[in-house]
């Protein structure tokens, strides 16, 4: 049996204009397991901190209740009160009679009577309280970025200044990311690769930055604080120590004709090959699909020509196990499919091309050297169509396109526009538009430079269809402003495509068990207030995983994302909230619903042996709740059909009390 | 009068299976379409005017009998809206009415020719008349 | 193998040659088109509206029928394909049409198991081109050949399903197969001008011409259709590059051509 | 006279994060409703057990509500939307077990909304009030 101590607050004339308190403390005495029951003036002053401390040490109290303002306000405080004097903070419980009874009541017997019965509720649950202690877990002082890209360069760049040591998990052999294939940037101007490669470098150079390039994450293991990893390292058959990037290799390979991926496939590249002159990790890569020394035994120039030997046929994937603290999510994004557009005759002519693809045209280090040409025939392109929203806002045809707004395309587009413009005076430049969306600094003016003093025409309307026809694409469009159907013959066309999350994302969200919304982005712990978290702790967000962004957008939230992963490397232990969920291991039959409701991936299940009839040893599966994970929200509490899981603090004994202490 | 008009929106979203307030006024079925230059009022605007209300001068134009059912704003919209629907439910508010189809039998010889199949012809009756 | 065959009222008097060789070649690669006894006109369009029932009764019955033979229902024309497929989808999808329908079905109720399906389909998905390949002794040799689709055997796509509305090859690939070469041509799903001719033939002309243009252009000896109307439009427009029915090129490549 | 004095017992499950919290707002605003309801703090809606609320009309209550964050909200993301469904197939049990569906009542209130908070709870105990005291669940053993 408890010993509780009641103490009911006045708060000034607060609660004692409308509450009798004298009475509701003398009532409440009579309470099973009340043992004491006093007021006073203010109980969160020192002055009634002190007088609940004399209690608990003069009455030998083991629970207590305050009858006050709101527990949002205060039960911190006098937990920390009941701490002090020896007991369990989480032995005290709020009877919240202001907020929620003096301050809504004018009459004094009903507000007296109310608080009665408030104050009983909160005995009944003290009555079942039981101790809580917060969980502590380690924390590994490393981590892990998967993506790097802009957003996962930019985490990694922070956390590293902080002091913590950091990987980065990069698919293909350099880092970069689509940044690097960018040209210029909106709304400055300023090259893509100017900003981008120093930032490569740095990475590179940083002591507490390591690079796994052409790698990918295997497995995740683990809690916030202590996740295990493994990390496939792919094969490149290149001794990534060895090679200095001369690039001979790279000039001496016979196979040729390999479409070169950098470059969207509009020139080719060798079969070893080194992505663009500045990546990082400068190092060779051969591409097993296209070597013929792989493929059959048959070639070894690359390694004949190295004079650092750094080719190695015989290199296999490797398993890298590795531990972090935390994981920040930078998986990016990719332009979508153009195949099922083909109203734009995307597969029916060269000369319609994505806005990566005209990007990569307008590249001085790309297919063309910068020079603006058509890829059909290399003749100067003259009139020239830009397409907006290609599968962006794009309902009731999920096979196609994308329900969402691309964000970035307007901007894009226009620098596009304004870049053609300016290069070649020469041409004329149709946007074609439904809404132009420039929400961003300094972004309605650079849209607006484009129109007013580039000349480039923007009609609002749709293009309805493309047909090459001789070496022009004719393009029916919709000007609705003026009411009209126009036919234009271009010589090129630039779809904005829409963007998608990366393929890998799914994958690395199911090991990481982190939520995604149905278009494969992250979902965010809160829309509003934890933009850069996800739901599952330990696990952060950076860049277009989340949703579309551009460059200033994904370097902000990476940013975010990096002072967030600092905040908790910093910490040496993590201390867990003690509310969590926990399930009786001999009620529990094993049937993981559970586990399909949690939405933080807490709960997992062991096969575990116990004790039958007669000595025999029965294995049974059971849930386990990690701790450290469980936010305590109590959805698994009400899913488990067998009543197997509780919530501690909330207790289905303990709410059951409340219930029948107001329906006394 | 404007109480029938109100009836016939009703009427031709009902009939079209169409809701016009899914446009995003984007233009595509507009842009798209092979027969604009003959309409007065095009498919988007077909689209706003039953979405706004403004029925009556859909239902005097001869843009109804120049729609081609071809489709292609149907199958190109982005949101689903299928401009064409539209267009056919108003032709048949037209037709339906006493005396109003736009097809008479008795001009039917003038327009015959030695190759015409007589797909052409039955086409032509089930959209043109009751 | 036996389908249940819908020729359609133009394949009887003016589509003579769609219908002729759509036999022929059929019987050539062992399959028998079984005609069905009492079929009546399509109607040439479908009605989107949803209150038009009895304009969509004669497609029922025809189906109704497929379906008790459990064969597939196989048609030639474009449009007679089009009202009997989207009919048929209208009865799985829309349980008012249904139930309104069926208030007319004198001899038993039709709930919509008949698969609806176009020579082409047939060709493509039941015998295989390479099955067609086979039967070729006279290969086209490199003819450019321009596949014109029209808008009826496409869309709307959700319900036709033939193959990818806005570049569709599956008249590419049986001209492949009869050893034809077909040009790029984006103007394949194109309206001719439709119905429209039979009251105005200046407006289809420039339809029309368009198509013939850009086919011209494109570099093709012929243009392949699967129409009697568009067919008979694309040759009205001026143009003087032939229109072909696909079964006469594939009659024209198994030899069987008269 | 005697009807008017019929003063229903009502339980609120309010959730911590938005409900509990719009429930505070509505008193720091001084916006009141009836005393008849008394609220029961838990951390999420997605913790009210179809069977807490059976229990409160077994016990005697007339009426109960539940609070959570609006759709798209919750504190734990999904909870609300696991509460959701729950109370839908208990509201389609309701009758079966003999109490009327009006007794219970779930509705979205954010910290924001005070006053939406003291509406609803001055509507609910208005309709409560309307049906009258609840007898059909109470377990006879356990009055004396």
């Amino acid at each position: 049996m408890q010993r509780i101590g009641v103490f009911v607050c006045w708060c000034g004339s607060n609660i004692a204009a409308t509450v009798d308190v004298e009475a509701v403390s003398q009532a409440l005495a009579k309470e099973p397991g009340v043992v004491h029951s006093a007021n006073y003036q203010y109980m969160c002053s020192q002055a009634g901190q002190d007088l609940i401390r004399a209690a608990i040490k003069e009455h030998k109290l083991t629970g207590i209740v305050v009858c006050s303002c709101s527990p949002r306000m205060h039960e911190m405080t006098f937990r920390k009160t009941a701490e002090s004097a020896g007991i369990n903070p989480y032995m005290v419980e709020i009877a919240n009679i202001r907020e929620q009874c003096s301050w809504i009541h004018k009459d004094i017997l009903t507000g007296t009577e109310k608080a009665i019965v408030l104050g009983r509720t909160a005995i009944a649950k003290v009555n079942l309280n039981a101790p809580l202690t917060a969980g502590e877990s380690p924390v590994t002082k490393r981590a892990l970025v998967i993506g790097g890209g802009i957003a996962g360069i930019q985490t990694a760049l922070d956390i590293a200044d902080a002091g913590f040591e950091v990987d980065i998990v990069e698919k293909n052999p350099t880092i970069g990311g689509k940044m690097a294939q960018l040209d210029k940037t909106f709304p400055t101007l300023d090259c893509a690769a100017c900003i981008l490669t120093p930032k490569m470098v740095d990475v590179a150079q940083h002591e507490k930055i390591r690079i796994f390039s052409y790698s990918e994450v295997a497995a995740v293991k683990g809690f916030v604080g202590n996740f295990d990893v493994t990390i496939k390292k792919k094969a490149r058959y290149v001794r990534e120590d060895v090679c200095t990037g001369c690039g001979l290799c790279t000039e001496k390979c016979p196979v040729k004709k390999v479409p070169n991926e950098f470059n969207l496939g509009m020139d080719t590249r060798r079969a070893i090959y080194i992505p663009f002159a500045q990546a990082v990790p400068k190092v060779a890569t051969i591409d097993a699909d296209y070597c013929n020394m792989l493929k059959n035994g048959k070639c070894g120039v690359c390694s004949k020509v190295c004079t650092a030997k750094a080719i190695d046929y015989e290199q296999k994937d490797t398993l890298i196990e590795e531990k972090y603290g935390a994981i920040v999510v930078a998986t990016g994004f990719n332009p979508i499919s153009m195949e099922k557009f083909d109203e734009y005759a995307y597969s029916q002519s060269k000369d319609v091309v994505t806005s990566l693809e005209f990007e990569r045209i307008m590249n001085a280090a790309g297919p063309t050297q910068g020079k603006l040409v058509r890829p059909s025939d290399g003749k100067h392109p003259h009139t020239l169509v830009f397409v907006q929203c290609v599968g962006s806002r794009c309902a009731n045809c999920a096979e196609k396109g994308k329900e969402y707004c691309s964000k970035i395309c307007c901007m894009y587009t226009a620098k596009h526009a304004m870049l053609t413009r300016d290069k070649y005076p020469d041409t004329d430049v149709y946007v074609f538009y439904i809404d132009v969306r420039t929400p961003g600094k300094n972004f309605d003016e650079f849209y607006r430079r484009a129109a007013e003093e580039y000349g480039v025409h923007y009609v609002k309307g749709m293009v309805g269809k493309v047909m090459p026809e001789g070496d022009k694409l004719m393009v029916r469009a919709s000007d609705l402003i003026a009411n009209k159907q126009i036919n234009i013959a271009a010589d090129m066309v630039i779809l904005a495509a829409a963007i998608e999350p990366d393929k890998s994302a799914r994958s690395i969200a199911t090991m990481l068990t982190a939520s995604m919304d149905t278009n494969d982005f992250f979902t965010e712990a809160h829309p509003k207030l934890r933009p850069v978290e996800s739901p599952t702790a330990g696990i952060f967000l950076s860049g277009a995983c989340q949703g579309p962004k551009d460059i200033p957008e994904t370097v902000a939230q990476a940013g975010a994302a990096a002072a967030k992963v600092i905040g908790l490397l910093a910490k040496d232990k993590l201390k867990g909230n003690p509310c969590v969920a926990s399930s009786n291991e001999l009620m529990c039959n094993g049937c993981s619903s559970c586990e399909r409701v949690c939405p933080y991936g807490a709960i997992s299940y062991v096969d575990k042996e116990f004790r039958g009839p007669n000595r025999t040893v029965l294995v049974r599966r059971v849930a386990q709740v990690n701790p450290a994970v469980c936010q305590g929200c109590g959805a698994c509490t009400v899913a488990c059909p067998s009543g197997a899981m509780d919530l501690k603090g909330f207790a289905t004994k303990q709410i059951m009390a409340e219930v029948d202490a107001i329906c006394k | 009068m404007e109480k029938n008009l109100n009836n016939a929106r009703e009427e031709i979203i009902r009939r079209s299976g169409v809701n016009p307030s899914k446009c995003m006024k984007c233009g595509k079925c507009s842009g798209t379409c092979p027969a604009y230059d003959e309409m007065e009022y095009h498919p988007h605007q077909f689209v706003y005017m039953v979405e706004t209300g403004d029925i009556e001068p859909l239902l005097k134009s001869q843009s109804i009998y120049r729609c081609l059912s071809c489709f292609a704003c149907v199958d190109r919209c982005p949101r689903g809206v299928e401009p064409a629907k539209i267009v056919e439910a108003v032709r048949l508010e037209v037709i339906r009415q006493q005396g109003a189809n736009h097809l008479k039998a008795e001009g039917v010889a003038e327009n015959l020719d030695e190759e015409i199949p007589q797909q052409a012809i039955v086409t032509a009756f089930r959209k043109y008349t009751k | 193998m036996k389908v249940t065959y819908f020729p359609g009222c133009t394949l009887k008097n003016k589509a003579k040659q769609l219908d002729i060789y759509g036999h022929k070649c059929a019987k050539a690669l062992g399959v028998e088109l079984e005609e069905i006894e009492k079929w009546q006109c399509c109607g040439g369009a479908f009605t989107t509206s949803s209150d038009e029932i009895a304009t969509k009764l004669s497609s029922v019955r025809a189906l109704k029928e497929a379906e008790s033979k459990n064969q597939p229902l196989v048609s030639l024309c474009s449009a007679c394909h089009n009202v009997l497929k989207q009919t048929n989808h209208a009865i799985q999808t829309n349980e008012t049409f249904r139930a309104r329908v069926n208030n007319y079905m004198a001899d038993g109720e039709y709930n919509g198991g008949a698969k609806v399906m176009h020579y082409l389909e047939l060709l493509r998905d039941v015998i295989g081109y390479d099955a067609v390949k086979e039967k070729v002794v006279n290969a086209l040799n490199g003819k450019k050949v321009a596949c014109y689709y029209g808008c009826l055997l496409l869309r709307p796509s959700k319900v036709m399903q033939m193959d990818d509305p806005e570049n569709p090859q599956i008249m590419e690939n049986l001209v492949r197969a009869l050893g034809g070469e077909p040009i790029l041509f984006p103007y394949k799903n194109e309206c001719c001008g439709a119905y429209v001719s039979f009251e105005n033939k200046d407006y289809t002309a420039v339809k029309s011409g368009k198509i013939c243009n850009n086919a011209t252009l494109n570099g093709a000896d012929i243009i392949l259709t699967a129409c009697p109307l568009c067919k008979y439009n694309l040759e009205k427009c001026g143009s003087d590059i032939p229109v072909v029915y696909f079964t006469e090129l594939l009659a024209e490549a198994f030899g069987i051509k008269e | 006279m005697q009807v008017n004095e019929f003063k229903p017992k009502i339980v609120a499950f309010c959730c911590n994060w938005c409900s509990y919290a719009g429930a505070d707002l509505a008193g720091s605003n001084r916006l009141s409703y009836p005393a008849d309801v008394k609220i029961i703090r838990v951390p999420c809606s997605c913790r009210v057990n179809p069977m807490f609320i059976l229990r409160a009309f077994q016990r005697g209550a007339d009426g109960v509500i539940i609070c959570g964050c609006h759709p798209g909200d919750c504190h734990y993301t999904s909870g609300n939307y696991y509460t959701r469904r729950r109370m839908a197939l208990l509201f389609s049990m309701l009758d079966y077990l003999g109490i009327e569906k009006d007794r219970m009542r779930l509705e979205w209130v954010s910290a924001a909304e005070g006053a939406k908070f003291a509406t609803t709870m001055n509507e609910f105990t208005e309709k409560i009030i309307s049906l009258g005291e609840n007898k059909r669940l109470e377990d006879l053993r356990c009055k004396k």
